[in-house]
């Protein structure tokens, strides 16, 4: 058997990476020891993690404990002890495996998890995660606040929304001084702020270098890795130092013409999430056919920077807001994420659009088969549609899923294959 | 007698009939007036009446349409209502309407909007945000938010509408909540005289008819039903919970009461019990509308209130109606009500209640298996 | 006169072709057809075997050998394989020209392709993780009643009044069969039910791709009348149906393997992906 | 001395079981079952499983018949239907009381009860509209291994290793068994992989009812000593199988009844 092309980059990027995160899970177990510092929970999706820089708190993602247990072949286990307590079959295993931790306590990190000083939910636009945060003070007794975020009904938010919003924002800071015992640090918020847009400024063009045929990344599955940094970091220096560095390194791969794969095939684009627990085989099975994913949805998730949206410094309150209300694919409706797509498609240059469909979620997922449809029959971009879960390793079908893979995979060979006959013909 | 069981027929076809007949009528007594449907669970009729408009609830279509096409816009694990709207929508079946409404409930309904917004986009369909939160600054958004529906519906009739006409609307729909609440209190009190599912017929098809003929409908019901022959019968008394958006096929709600189960309450129709008072009648009446969403609506899974948990809003539904045992009555794939579940389930279970957790879907031809269990769990509770 | 081979390891049978090309065009030389059984190596063998006996052709003599279906990975002696959805919109373009959608319809998967000018995939659909409503739904059904493969689609063609049938489930919608025939309704409208069930569960699939006419229908079921009549009625089309509609895949697997001799086109992918995912 | 009949019409086979109480507050005494195919008339097979079930006695002898299953409304000759989830519990709990729950496994349903210490029904659940991990899954394995069912318990039992199955679906895991076989794993080794994943499921449903330390195991399924063994180890607990395990609805439908009689004089 030959050997199977490698996809993954392993840039020294990726190290760094690894340490900050570890730095990171350090920091939470030193927290669960002595409680300092405070740690607010918190969604990926629409953080407002700057704010906690005015605290000198750190955040907790139970999604990236959910995902790293995944990742780590270790979600079932939890997921069904939520199921042994009344959980169901189709509730979302983000949720179940987070919960099931908390009861078997198992630590998906391997170190600690402290109690959280404050449950924020930063609710935007997932339904779950009101559950999901209200279910987590209900076990644990950690307090609660729920951001409310207005859903984006329109292109972009009313003056209404967003002075909603900041009133909120400045609920939970007054919330926070009485909880942490400490004052808000105004100045170091706007300094987080600031480095926030920082960050973004480094990740649009990270995002933008993909454009480059061949891509120097692959826009869903080596985005992942640098997206830890992006939700625990993007208001720090080490966060724009580190994404300085992840530039320049793939800066220099794009001169040196390096792509993913020696010679790329297809290029496309990812919708919805990836299925962590079988992560390794689904790239594979990407990896067999030398495709490539110029850009992603879910890359997204915390926030869209490749379309020119920066946090500012100027209004920090108000930039926050904004953020959270209409610069993460989360909270913008689903007609724009069509048309994120298809910028991605046309913007990026892919051959086609990959909607990975996973049960746990419906924000990502229902109506994807209009996407599909929208996709495929509006504007005549070849789509595959496949499904599984991104926590629950009970619904990957390997085989059926490779099959559709190598089928989409063939029908966009084929019609290169006619294109160029035409051509030559 | 003779009389209600005519009407009663007449409203079970009305709110089964997915031609829309009745509105199709009111817009021809009504030329030029628009009609307008809503999603589940909660939206704002009172703005919609006000605009002189016909507000009519949209939530699927049973089992009298078979899915045809919906299935190619919402694949596996999606709840059945989103399916069967979506397939009136692709069937033309939401012609006589000339707006939609959805709101915040789930993300799948949220999308659905969208999804059907993007097929239709000569129709007016809106996502209401209601809002998640009850401190101040929610009742100031969704004063914002329902001016900004006023603007709309304003546009679509193309006549401002005036304060003394909403506070009419509400005056209405005060009296329509009001006689809602007076039939639950006779159906706890004396089951016998009126089923569930006849109260829930009752109550539902005010949904599909001008709220003026349904507050007749309704105290006609109240005026005869006391004088009902019935006879106290030997069953246990039930609370439903969970079935607040997509529901129960009507034969499912007459095999638990067959059972042997008395259903004192539920929240069946609950967006027609929305309010827990009588809204106020202000010099703002959008405000009013929003304060009483905020601080003077029920509880439910779709609606959250951090000062007072949901499920000591079921204790008290229980206590209130002496209740012997909650069943879960949960739409498959309705992500909202599976979560509630378990923390409801974690406080009944604490209250020593009984419980029995029934999945539904629109379409149940066979209910042999939801029947065993319903037995068996009535048979639990009676046996020795 | 070059000679390849397609070989079609279906779940439930599988099906060899043999097609040859001279200076005149292409023509189908032999098929075969058996079960696949528990050795799926040595079914894809013996349907060769077979299929070059039929023809007169020696093993040696087929040039190449592409190997599609679900087992197409334990073909011991193909050369390379592809999936069964190009396979069977090439073989459609070929045999029935002009198609545009097809749907296919196996032992333990339904799909639904959409085909372009050239024979190539433009979008495909197939059910999932679940063999409801599939070839096996309508093999069982007619297990339960008694009834001959052969002869549940005529039957179904009878119905008058067919039943509702609630399960999708291959193994449970036994129960409701029986269900029925205990509350006395008739064979045929029974068996009219299950084809309708079957045929709205597939429409409801195959519309996610573009359904254009001509409409062409493959895979086992296709030999069911029944089937097909209720795909029409559901669809509102016309839907084609050649004799060699079991043999599609196989048939565009041969001509794919004649390509390859031919080498009309650069097609190197396909042997690379072959290794890297076989064993 | 009164009679009692508990007749279980279920999908596949109509049991039977005759009871009596000598004296009341005594034990009840079998005094013989019946079984017949269920086929279209519930109240032939009935009668036909009824009739062994009486050994000696008449029809006439019997004071109350209790019928419990899948048909049970189509007995026209009972004086009661109780569900099979009741009798199930309380037959289980007449044989084994200390069980504080009850695995059912039959061609189509697997259900979890917990029984209360009165033999009451506590709670249960059903696996849904999926023949995954029902009787039928086992049943279609073996006849696609080309083993008999009876044997199929014995052959999982003397496997040296498990080869797990991981199709969820009953129809689909043909073709992944097949694979198996082809690949050369033994037919032993492919049961109990299957016993070992029913298991698992059942486990999972035991669980979400509520697990202790004991467990009885009736329907079809309890027949095979692999899926016993396979229970007993992957969910350490001490499974019951009753010998004649088809009987036991039948059984609490008999001591239903007689309860029923006793508080109707
Ligand atoms: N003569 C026939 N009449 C009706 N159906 C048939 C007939 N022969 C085969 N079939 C159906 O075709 C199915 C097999 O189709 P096929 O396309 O060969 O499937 P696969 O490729 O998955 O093995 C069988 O399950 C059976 O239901
Ligand atoms: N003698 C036996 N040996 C092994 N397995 C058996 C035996 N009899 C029945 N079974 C298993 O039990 C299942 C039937 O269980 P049963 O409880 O009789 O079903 P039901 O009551 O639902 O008809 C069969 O599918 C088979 O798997
Ligand atoms: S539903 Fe989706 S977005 Fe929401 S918590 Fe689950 S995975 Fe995340
Ligand atoms: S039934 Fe539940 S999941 Fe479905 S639309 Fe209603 S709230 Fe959403
Ligand atoms: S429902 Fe039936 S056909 Fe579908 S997965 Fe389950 S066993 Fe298989």
């Amino acid at each position: 058997m030959a050997e199977k092309p490698v996809s993954e980059y392993r840039g020294s990027i990726h190290q760094q990476q690894k340490d900050l995160m570890l730095d990171w899970y350090q920091r939470l177990d030193h927290a669960a020891e002595t409680g300092d510092p405070p740690t607010v929970s918190m969604m990926i999706s629409g953080n407002c993690v700057e704010l906690l820089e005015g605290f000198g708190a750190i955040p907790q993602y139970p999604e990236v404990n959910a995902l790293q247990l995944a990742i780590r072949h270790q979600s079932l286990e939890p997921i069904l002890a939520a199921e042994e307590m009344g959980y169901a079959g189709d509730n979302c295993a983000y949720v179940k495996a987070d919960i099931g931790c908390m009861l078997k306590g198992i630590t998906p990190t391997g170190g600690r998890l402290p109690k959280p000083t404050l449950v924020l939910c930063n609710f935007v636009g997932c339904n779950t995660y009101v559950k999901w945060f209200e279910h987590v003070s209900a076990f644990t007794g950690a307090p609660l606040f729920v951001l409310d975020v207005p859903f984006l009904r329109n292109d972009t938010p009313s003056q209404a929304d967003i002075d909603y919003v900041v009133r909120q924002l400045k609920e939970v800071v007054g919330q926070m001084e009485e909880l942490i015992g400490r004052k808000f640090d105004y100045d170091r918020f706007r300094q987080s702020v600031a480095y926030s847009s920082e960050v973004e400024e480094l990740w649009s063009q990270i995002k933008h270098l993909a454009k480059n045929s061949p891509s120097p990344f692959d826009a869903y599955f080596d985005a992942i890795t640098l997206m830890g940094p992006l939700y625990v970091y993007r208001g720090k220096r080490e966060g724009v130092e580190f994404f300085r560095a992840a530039l320049n390194e793939l800066q220099q791969k794009v001169k040196a013409g390096e792509g993913v794969y020696d010679q790329e095939r297809f290029r496309v684009v990812v919708e919805g999430p990836p299925p962590y627990p079988y992560f390794r085989t689904f790239r594979d099975m990407f990896a067999s056919w030398k495709a490539v994913a110029v850009a992603s949805t879910y890359s997204t998730v915390g926030g869209l920077w490749e379309f020119g949206f920066r946090h500012d410094a100027k209004n920090p309150f108000e930039s926050v807001a904004m953020h959270m209300l209409a610069q993460n694919v989360t909270n913008r409706n689903y007609l724009q994420r069509y048309d994120q797509i298809r910028r991605y498609v046309q913007e990026w240059n892919a051959d086609g659009v990959i909607i990975h469909f996973v049960k746990s979620c419906r924000l990502f997922s229902a109506g994807q088969g209009d996407m599909r449809d929208y996709f495929t029959k509006q504007l005549g971009v070849p789509t595959l549609y496949i499904e599984s879960d991104l926590e629950d390793p009970r619904y990957f079908a390997e085989a059926q899923t490779k099959n559709r893979i190598d089928a989409f995979f063939e029908s966009l060979e084929h019609a290169k294959r006619t294109a160029a006959h035409a051509v030559s013909a | 007698m003779k009389q209600f069981e005519r009407t009663f027929d007449s409203l079970l076809e009305g709110m089964q009939d997915l031609s829309f007949a009745g509105v199709w009528r009111w817009k021809e007594q009504h030329p030029g007036a628009k009609s307008v449907a809503f999603f589940p669970v909660y939206a704002p009729v009172e703005l919609v009446h006000a605009a002189g408009m016909l507000p009519v609830l949209l939530s699927g279509a049973g089992d009298r349409l078979d899915i045809q096409h919906a299935d190619s816009r919402f694949g596996s694990f999606i709840c059945s209502v989103i399916k069967t709207t979506m397939e009136m929508a692709m069937t033309g079946h939401l012609e006589p309407f000339d707006g939609l409404l959805f709101s915040s409930i789930c993300d799948s309904a949220r999308n659905l909007c969208f999804v059907i917004k993007r097929n239709y986009p000569r129709m007016y369909v809106d996502f209401l945000h209601l809002p998640h939160s009850t401190s101040d600054s929610s009742v100031e958004f969704l004063t914002e938010e329902y001016r900004r529906i006023v603007v709309e519906l304003e546009r679509m009739s193309g006549a401002p509408i005036q304060p003394a006409a909403l506070r009419r609307s509400i005056a209405l729909y005060n009296i329509q909540r009001s006689l809602v609440r007076q039939l639950y209190d006779l159906r706890a009190e004396s089951p016998y005289l009126l089923r569930a599912w006849e109260s829930y017929v009752l109550i539902r098809s005010g949904n599909f008819m001008p709220v003026e003929e349904h507050i007749e409908i309704l105290k006609q019901a109240l005026d005869y039903l006391p004088s009902r022959p019935g006879k106290k019968r030997d069953a246990i008394r039930v609370v439903i919970e969970g079935a607040f958006c997509e529901q129960p096929p009507l034969e499912l709600i007459r095999l638990l009461e067959n059972a042997g189960c008395d259903i004192v309450e539920d929240d069946l129709a609950i967006a027609q019990r929305w309010f827990t008072e009588d809204m106020p009648l202000t010099d703002d009446p959008v405000r009013a509308l929003a304060e009483s969403y905020v601080h003077r609506s029920v509880y439910s899974s779709v609606r959250h209130d951090f000062s007072k948990p949901r499920w000591e809003g079921l204790a008290e539904k229980v206590r209130d109606t002496r209740a012997e045992a909650v069943i879960f009555l949960i739409a498959k794939f309705c992500e909202p009500a599976y979560f509630d579940f378990v923390l409801f389930k974690k406080k009944v279970d604490e209250m020593g209640l009984p419980h029995l957790l029934l999945e539904f879907e629109e379409k149940l031809f066979t209910f042999d298996r939801l029947r065993t269990e319903v037995e068996t769990f009535v048979e639990s509770l009676v046996f020795d | 006169m070059r000679i390849a081979a397609g070989v079609d390891v279906g779940s439930t049978q599988t099906k060899a072709v043999l097609i040859g090309a001279n200076g005149d065009g292409v023509e189908v030389l032999s098929r075969s057809l058996i079960d696949t059984g528990a050795n799926v190596r040595k079914a894809a063998e013996k349907a060769f075997d077979e299929c070059c006996q039929a023809a007169g052709v020696a093993q040696a003599d087929v040039g190449f050998v592409v190997g599609t279906g679900y087992g197409r990975y334990n073909i011991s002696f193909g050369h390379t394989q592809m999936t069964e959805i190009s396979c069977h919109a090439r073989g459609a373009h070929f045999l029935c020209p002009g198609t545009r959608t097809v749907i296919d319809m196996g032992g333990q998967d339904a799909k639904a392709i959409g085909v372009g000018p050239s024979g190539e995939v433009l979008d495909f659909v197939m059910n999932d993780k679940c063999a409801a409503g599939t070839g096996r739904f309508l093999a069982n059904a007619a297990e339960v009643m008694g009834i001959g493969l052969d002869d549940i689609g005529p039957l179904s063609l009878r119905a008058t009044r067919p039943v509702k049938i609630a399960t999708v489930c291959t193994v449970f919608v036994e129960s409701d069969i029986l269900s029925y025939l205990s509350q006395g309704k008739k064979p045929e409208d029974i068996m009219g039910g299950v084809h309708l069930a079957i045929a709205k569960r597939t429409m409801s699939l195959a519309r996610r791709v573009n359904i254009e006419p001509l409409v062409t229908m493959t895979g086992g079921v296709a030999r069911n009348i029944g089937m097909v009549r209720a795909l029409e009625t559901v669809l509102g089309q016309k839907i084609i149906v050649t004799p060699d509609a079991q043999f599609m895949g196989a048939v565009g697997a041969a001509l794919f393997s004649l390509e390859k001799l031919g080498e009309s086109f650069e097609s190197s992918v396909w042997r690379e992906h072959a290794v890297s995912s076989g064993d | 001395m009164p009679l009692v009949a508990g007749i279980d019409c279920g999908s596949g086979f109509t049991k039977a079981l005759v009871a009596a109480q000598d004296a009341p507050g005594s034990e009840l005494r079998i005094l013989g079952r019946g079984r017949a195919r269920s086929g279209i008339n519930v109240d032939q097979a009935a009668s036909e499983a009824l009739e062994q079930a009486l050994g000696g006695n008449s029809r006439s002898d019997l004071s109350y018949i209790a019928a419990t299953g899948f048909g049970r409304y189509n007995l026209s000759f009972r004086d009661i239907a109780i569900t099979e989830i009741t009798t199930a519990a309380r037959g289980a709990f007449f044989l084994f009381p200390r069980a504080g729950a009850v695995l059912d496994i039959g061609s189509q349903t697997t259900r979890a009860i917990a029984v209360k210490d009165n033999g009451r029904v506590n709670t249960f659940k059903s696996n849904d509209k999926c023949a995954a991990g029902s009787g039928m899954f086992i049943a279609r394995a073996a006849k696609y291994l080309e083993v008999p069912l009876e044997q199929v318990g014995d052959l999982s039992l003397h496997a040296a290793h498990s080869h797990p199955i991981s199709s969820v679906c009953a129809v689909l895991a043909e073709s992944e068994i097949i694979n198996h076989v082809s690949s050369g794993v033994s037919v032993e080794d492919i049961l109990r992989g299957i016993h070992d994943s029913l298991a698992d499921r059942a486990g999972a449903l035991l669980k979400r009812v509520g697990l202790k330390d004991e467990l009885t195991f009736i329907g079809g399924v309890a027949h095979q000593q692999g899926m016993v063994r396979a229970l007993e180890q992957r969910l350490n607990v001490k499974v019951n199988v009753a010998e004649d395990c088809e009987y036991v609805c039948a059984l609490g439908a008999a001591v239903l009844g007689l309860r029923r009689l006793a508080s109707r004089n």
